[in-house]
């Protein structure tokens, strides 16, 4: 085993567990958004471990810095401290959710992923996760999706305006 | 040996101090040679601030820590006193923090409240791991080269401004989560505060910075340095183009001067910890070193920020605006001078760099004698009516100096700035007519009066309760 | 190297970009005079939704192609299904105003929201290129989250924009799941590229094909509302504002089946994967949607159970496509969808009068005494309710002929029977709508209805009219809206259009 | 530094975090961390179309090809973080509408909205 490959199951490591704990061991919403802020950061970090500068860091401003700000702030806001999931009982769903899950995951992960675990990498130029590069494929050849993501970002705006201002 | 040659040496790996390989020496050394300085320092500032503080408000401060008083037995100066001007204070409160007791508060949330601290110090030293400190080209010579060029920054990556952006964006998860693990509803209030705050000027902050990024052309720190070294707006060459002297650039320095106050939650944007309303914020119940873990994070941020400021806008390293090649170059006479000039602003560039620091936290100590703080309305509209769109616009505008100067050359660069500008203020001004009545009365009493509905804001419930 | 804009051909993005500037028109025009009524918004609205639709008639004709770096493509059945997406858009602004007003909920931001949402909608369906979907999928829904949440004080509408926003977010990461699988085993993320590699036929990379697929297809069926994936459409259906309601069921419904059509024609080659499942899901949803319509007490669960079923008519066509493409078209299809959106939108506009004075109920006993307040608009509501049930000489009775036939005609009588037992069943509850409007409430005083606006009638009329124009002028209708059965499937046509083969052309 | 891990690692870091995402919107009640089990698989799909674009594991295709369709990847990627905002704003608006009108909120709760 490399260098390479013990870092990476390092930060994998912490990813999966950060995101079962987002799920399982967050007791409260805040414990959920803290693992799922860790999960978030360490991504960053395999982003730049595939090479991705750019992602990697848009990934820990956009998700850490702004997404999960945003709604630790409204889960204070709304004071989930006593959090109703910390005394749900537990349902007949539950187990069989994990169950269907883990037979789902399982079953994709032997069919679909194992048969790709002796591919080598492709011959990616040295452009790939450059800023540059992505800056100029972004804004010519996806210029029209970048418009689109505008009136996306627009409707954001609008709406929340619509479901946040104080005039009913 | 030349030491140059052997740190290039450490840096290629040809070079190697007994079994550590030369990269991650020069790696440790780069950190430290980062981080040392900030924590010599961070004392030295608290004492600065309190001193330069008490001058401004006409109190004296503290001054007797540090003095000498020379026993009546001395065989001179009986009697008298040597006074350090307080020097030793920082010393005494380090002290004083060591060995308080430590209180924790009962029905916290007790890993949150342990971890916070930590999590606030992180990013505050993280932010400056992009942060050039020296000149990254020695003068007399083409692009990259020369001694500072393996020691700063710690890392030149492509994408160096935008995890300053990143990074910065996390700090306000140490408060947050300060402010709610201390089962207290007044740090609680101060960690909303805080989220929305910096939630808020980061947008500004990040368009001030991206239209620096777009006169540049590329978002590495080393390269806007290498970018401010040349002709003054383009056709002055022997000034240097400090983007503070751009007009754009002194729009883009407005308006992340104001967001950098308010990222380290100073004063007069320091609504997170108003004492008269919130007690101390998010820290109220922090007490001895977990507390000053809490203020080195904000001196260690004021100090980067500071220092980020002086790379992207004061040209670096430079002592002055002055480009002393192309005077060396274009004046025989004095070629000499001006070539002593040159390397001199080379060698002192850290220490030049550093005072550039001092100045702006001395600025942020300035700004907190004399501003008082801002309403928590008038900070929001501050920061999405005014920053906002400002910086917005300054974007836009740049864009199109940077796509007029590709065209037409720089004077026409220039004349599209202008003709932009004007258009983009008039569109403003006729915008803020418009709604000036409604800016005035928004967060004012004239309408919170004459509403008579409660609002329907939640309301804070006792965390006490079980 | 320096960025090359793409070719942009302006007439094929000009709809969808008029349609977006209308909806910033209609912003700047609340800007500008807030607080007062919406009718200028209206109209400005109205007058961007006739441009653009003119827009998209004046390209019956163009050659099919690709445009703008191949995310935006012009062919038949884009052009078609864009100008019902417009004409669905027009007719529930129509009636929305005076709804809004009666409901006291006149919010200025629903016309440029409903109008980015069209545009959403009308990128899903002029698109090959995977990413463009998923965009257009976003702005369609965010926009439709929002709108369904309008009503702020009503907590079932806000219960039914968290539902239809948790469920559709969670079926987006579906979709976008299968999404990145399919570039995975092809290397594209274009239906054509997608397509190609599909055929080609890696051996290696076809379970992860397959696997995408299915997630994809996950992804649509929760958009179409199929069963099993079909439990949000009743609550949200009855929870948001009922001119919402009206045109999400068309917008959304018309948008998925545009793109469900385009990802199942690519995948014809792996089609032994995943047309048995498909199969079944018809059945399963033409039948849930009728049964569980039949124990409903609210005129908009009912409608909502309609709609599911409605789907899965649609579907039948679908199909009969995809397993005979030679001999059966998409014709069939959009000619149903059109019939639907006629209906539909039309039911809604009838049950849009429930709103009083900022009441509304929707329940069947709210109905009663609606035929002596309005009778036209009830008239309306009969033929509406008629042409849903398939009653002869209305577009659902020509619509559900041509299915039936369609799917006789591919081998697939099970389809036909199930279809026809269905629609027997639904005559059930349609009835009972129809009867609890004619009940008498003269000893009643609770229920009370706003009057039919000129607007609502207009949108009434409109619909009516085009119920029974399309069953008359069957024939010429379909004509018109071409997509006959054809040599070649519609992707087909879009060979050259992958990125990859465009970064080779750089 | 890839080069030496396999594709399939990343691979399945991603399944196991859209699993328990999955799970997660399933079994979780409160609406805030159903859709913070959302954004989890969103994020697990970012970091699968990043993998496919770095490992280009079509075969037969030139370099520039390659080159393409790993700008395709990662292209994808920012679109989803654009989606997630616009996303996030909306939703976060809703809860706090929702939370607005009753102080409470439960996906199970939901009682307006029944047959």
């Amino acid at each position: 085993m490399t260098g390479n490959q013990l870092a990476f199951l390092v930060l994998a490591a912490i990813g999966c567990l950060s995101a079962l704990g987002v799920v399982v061991f967050g007791q409260n919403a805040v414990r959920s958004a803290l693992f799922l802020v860790l999960n978030f950061f360490v991504l960053g970090f395999v982003y730049f471990a595939l090479g991705a500068q750019l992602l990697g860091i848009t990934q820990i401003m956009v998700y850490a810095g702004a997404i999960m700000v945003l709604f630790l702030f409204v889960i204070m806001m709304l004071q989930l401290r006593q959090d109703s999931s910390a005394k749900e009982p537990t349902d007949f769903k539950r187990p069989f959710a994990w169950l269907f899950g883990a037979a789902l995951a399982l079953s994709v992960m032997n069919y679909v992923v194992m048969p790709l675990s002796m591919t080598a990498e492709s011959p990616v130029g040295d452009e790939f996760g450059r800023p540059q590069a992505i800056g100029n494929v972004l804004f010519s050849l996806y210029s029209w999706p970048f418009e689109v993501t505008s009136v996306l970002l627009l409707i954001g705006i609008v709406g929340s305006i619509l479901l946040a201002k104080r005039r009913i | 040996m030349n030491i140059p040659q052997w740190i290039e040496g450490l840096a290629n790996g040809t070079e190697a101090v007994g079994p550590i390989p030369g990269p991650i020496l020069l790696a440790v050394v780069k950190v430290l040679l980062l981080v040392l300085p900030i924590l010599i320092l961070v004392p030295g500032l608290i004492w600065w601030e309190r001193r330069l503080l008490s001058w401004m408000q006409d109190r004296i401060g503290p001054n007797r820590t540090g003095t000498i008083t020379i026993p009546d037995k001395a065989p001179f100066l009986r009697g008298k006193k040597i006074r350090f001007f307080g020097l030793l204070q920082p010393i005494a409160d380090g002290v004083k923090l060591f060995l308080k007791e430590d209180i924790t508060p009962a029905d916290i949330d007790r890993k949150i409240y342990f971890i916070a601290p930590a999590i606030a110090l992180f990013p505050a030293f993280a932010i400056g791991g992009t942060l050039p400190w020296g000149a990254i080209r020695a003068p007399f010579e083409q692009g990259v080269s020369g001694l500072y060029r393996f020691l700063t920054p710690v890392a030149n990556v492509d994408i160096g401004i935008l995890y300053v952006l990143a990074i910065s964006s996390l700090g306000v998860y140490g408060v947050v989560l300060a402010g709610y693990s201390s089962n207290n509803k007044y740090s609680l209030m101060g960690g909303l505060r805080s989220s929305a705050q910096l939630i808020s000027y980061e947008l500004a902050m990040g368009a001030a910075l991206a239209s620096i990024v777009l006169a540049t052309g590329s978002m590495r720190m080393t390269d806007m340095a290498l970018e401010q070294e040349k002709p003054l707006w383009g056709f002055i060459p022997a000034v240097q183009n400090w983007f503070i002297l751009t007009p754009f650039g002194l729009l883009s320095a407005l308006i992340f001067l104001i967001c950098m106050v308010a990222e380290t939650n100073r004063a007069p944007f320091d609504l997170p910890e108003a004492e008269n309303e919130l007690i101390a914020g998010y820290h109220t119940e922090y007490s001895s070193m977990k507390f000053a873990v809490f203020f080195m994070g904000e001196y260690a941020a004021m100090f980067l920020f500071s220092g980020i400021f002086a790379a992207v806008f004061l040209g670096g390293s430079s002592l002055l605006p002055v480009n002393w090649e192309h005077l060396a170059a274009s004046v025989p006479s004095a070629s000499g001078f001006f070539r002593g000039m040159a390397w001199f602003n080379y060698w002192a560039g850290p220490l030049v760099f550093l005072g550039k620091c001092a100045g702006g936290i001395t600025f942020f100590i300035w700004l907190r004698a004399t501003l008082p703080r801002l309403r928590y309305d008038q900070l929001m509209n501050l920061g999405w009516r005014s920053m906002l769109p400002l910086g917005l616009s300054n974007l836009i505008v740049v864009g199109f100096w940077v796509v007029a100067t590709k065209l037409w050359g720089i004077g026409g660069g220039w004349a599209t700035w202008g003709l932009v500008m004007s258009i983009l203020v008039v569109f403003y001004l006729n915008i803020l007519a418009g709604t000036r009545k409604e800016a005035l009365s928004f967060g004012g009493r004239k309408v919170a009066m004459k509403d008579p509905a409660p609002r329907r804001a939640v309301t804070l419930v006792d965390p006490n309760k079980p | 190297m320096d960025p090359t804009i793409p070719q942009i051909d302006w007439s094929t993005v000009m709809p969808v970009v008029i349609v977006v500037l209308t909806g910033v028109a209609a912003l700047f025009v609340e800007m500008f005079s807030p607080r007062r009524n919406n009718n200028a918004i209206v109209g400005v609205s109205l007058a961007g939704l006739a441009i653009a639709g003119g827009y998209v008639v004046k390209q019956f004709g163009m050659a099919d192609g690709p445009t703008f770096g191949g995310f935006i493509l012009r062919d038949q059945l884009g052009l078609v299904l864009q100008l019902l997406l417009i004409g669905v858009c027009f007719v529930a602004f129509l009636f929305s105003e005076g709804y809004l007003r009666e409901k006291r909920i006149a919010f200025a931001e629903f016309y440029p929201l409903a109008l980015w949402s069209t545009s959403g909608a009308m990128l899903m369906v002029t698109t090959t290129n995977m990413l463009e979907l998923f965009l257009g999928l976003e702005v369609l829904s965010i926009a439709l989250y929002c709108l369904a949440g309008m009503s702020r004080q009503e907590s079932k509408s806000e219960e039914s924009a968290l539902k239809y926003f948790l469920l559709g977010a969670f079926a987006s990461a579906f979709f976008l799941m299968g999404i990145a699988y399919l570039y995975g085993s092809s290397g594209s993320l274009d239906l054509a590229g997608i397509g190609t590699a599909i055929a080609s036929g890696k051996s290696g990379l076809q379970p992860m094909a397959v696997f995408g697929l299915g997630m994809l297809l996950v992804g649509i069926a929760f958009k179409a509302a199929f069963v099993p994936f079909h439990q949000w459409t009743p609550d949200v259906y009855q929870g948001a504002p009922t001119n919402v309601t009206g045109f999400m069921a068309a917008a959304s419904k018309i948008a998925a089946f545009g793109a469900l059509i385009r990802v199942l024609d690519a995948a014809v080659p792996i089609q032994a994967n995943w047309f048995p499942a498909m199969y079944w899901i018809c059945i399963l949803t033409m039948t849930v949607g009728n049964l569980a319509a039949v124990v409903q007490k609210d005129v908009k669960r009912v409608l909502g159970y309609s709609s599911i079923a409605n789907a899965g008519y649609v579907l039948v066509a679908v199909l009969a496509h995809i397993k005979a493409p030679d001999k059966v078209g998409l014709g069939t299809a959009v000619y149903f969808l059109l019939a639907y959106a006629l209906m539909t939108l039309g039911s809604f506009a009838v049950v849009s009068l429930a709103a009083k004075g900022g009441k509304e109920g929707t329940r069947f006993s709210d109905m009663h005494g609606l035929w002596k307040r309005a009778p036209f608009a009830v008239t309306c509501l009969i033929v509406f309710l008629a042409s849903l049930i398939g009653v002869p000489f209305t577009g659902g009775f020509v619509g559900k002929l041509l299915i039936f036939s369609d799917a006789l005609a591919a081998g697939m009588p099970l389809l036909a029977i199930v279809l026809a037992v269905n629609s027997v069943i639904s005559v059930y509850y349609y009835l009972g709508i129809m009867q609890a409007t004619f009940v008498d409430d003269e000893g009643a005083v609770k229920t009370s209805h706003a009057k039919p606006g000129l607007g609502l009638n207009i949108a009434l009329l409109a619909c009516v009219v085009g119920v029974f124009w399309v069953a008359i002028g069957a024939d010429g209708v379909r004509a018109t809206l071409g997509l006959s059965a054809g040599p070649k499937p519609v992707s087909a046509q879009t060979e050259s259009t992958t990125l990859v083969a465009r970064g080779q052309a750089e | 530094m890839a080069n030496d891990v396999p594709l399939s690692w990343f691979l399945i870091m991603s399944l196991v975090m859209f699993t328990v995402g999955g799970v997660g919107v399933v079994i979780r009640r409160n609406p805030v961390v159903v859709f913070m089990c959302i954004e989890l698989m969103l994020n697990s799909v970012n970091l699968t179309f990043l993998a496919f674009a770095r490992y280009g594991i079509t075969p037969g295709q030139t370099i520039e090809q390659a080159n393409a369709s790993a700008m395709g990847g990662q292209i994808a990627v920012i679109f989803v973080m654009a989606v997630a905002a616009a996303e996030v704003a909306v939703g976060l608006g809703i809860i706090m509408a929702i939370f607005r009108l009753k102080n409470r909120a439960d996906v199970d709760d939901m009682s307006a909205l029944r047959g």
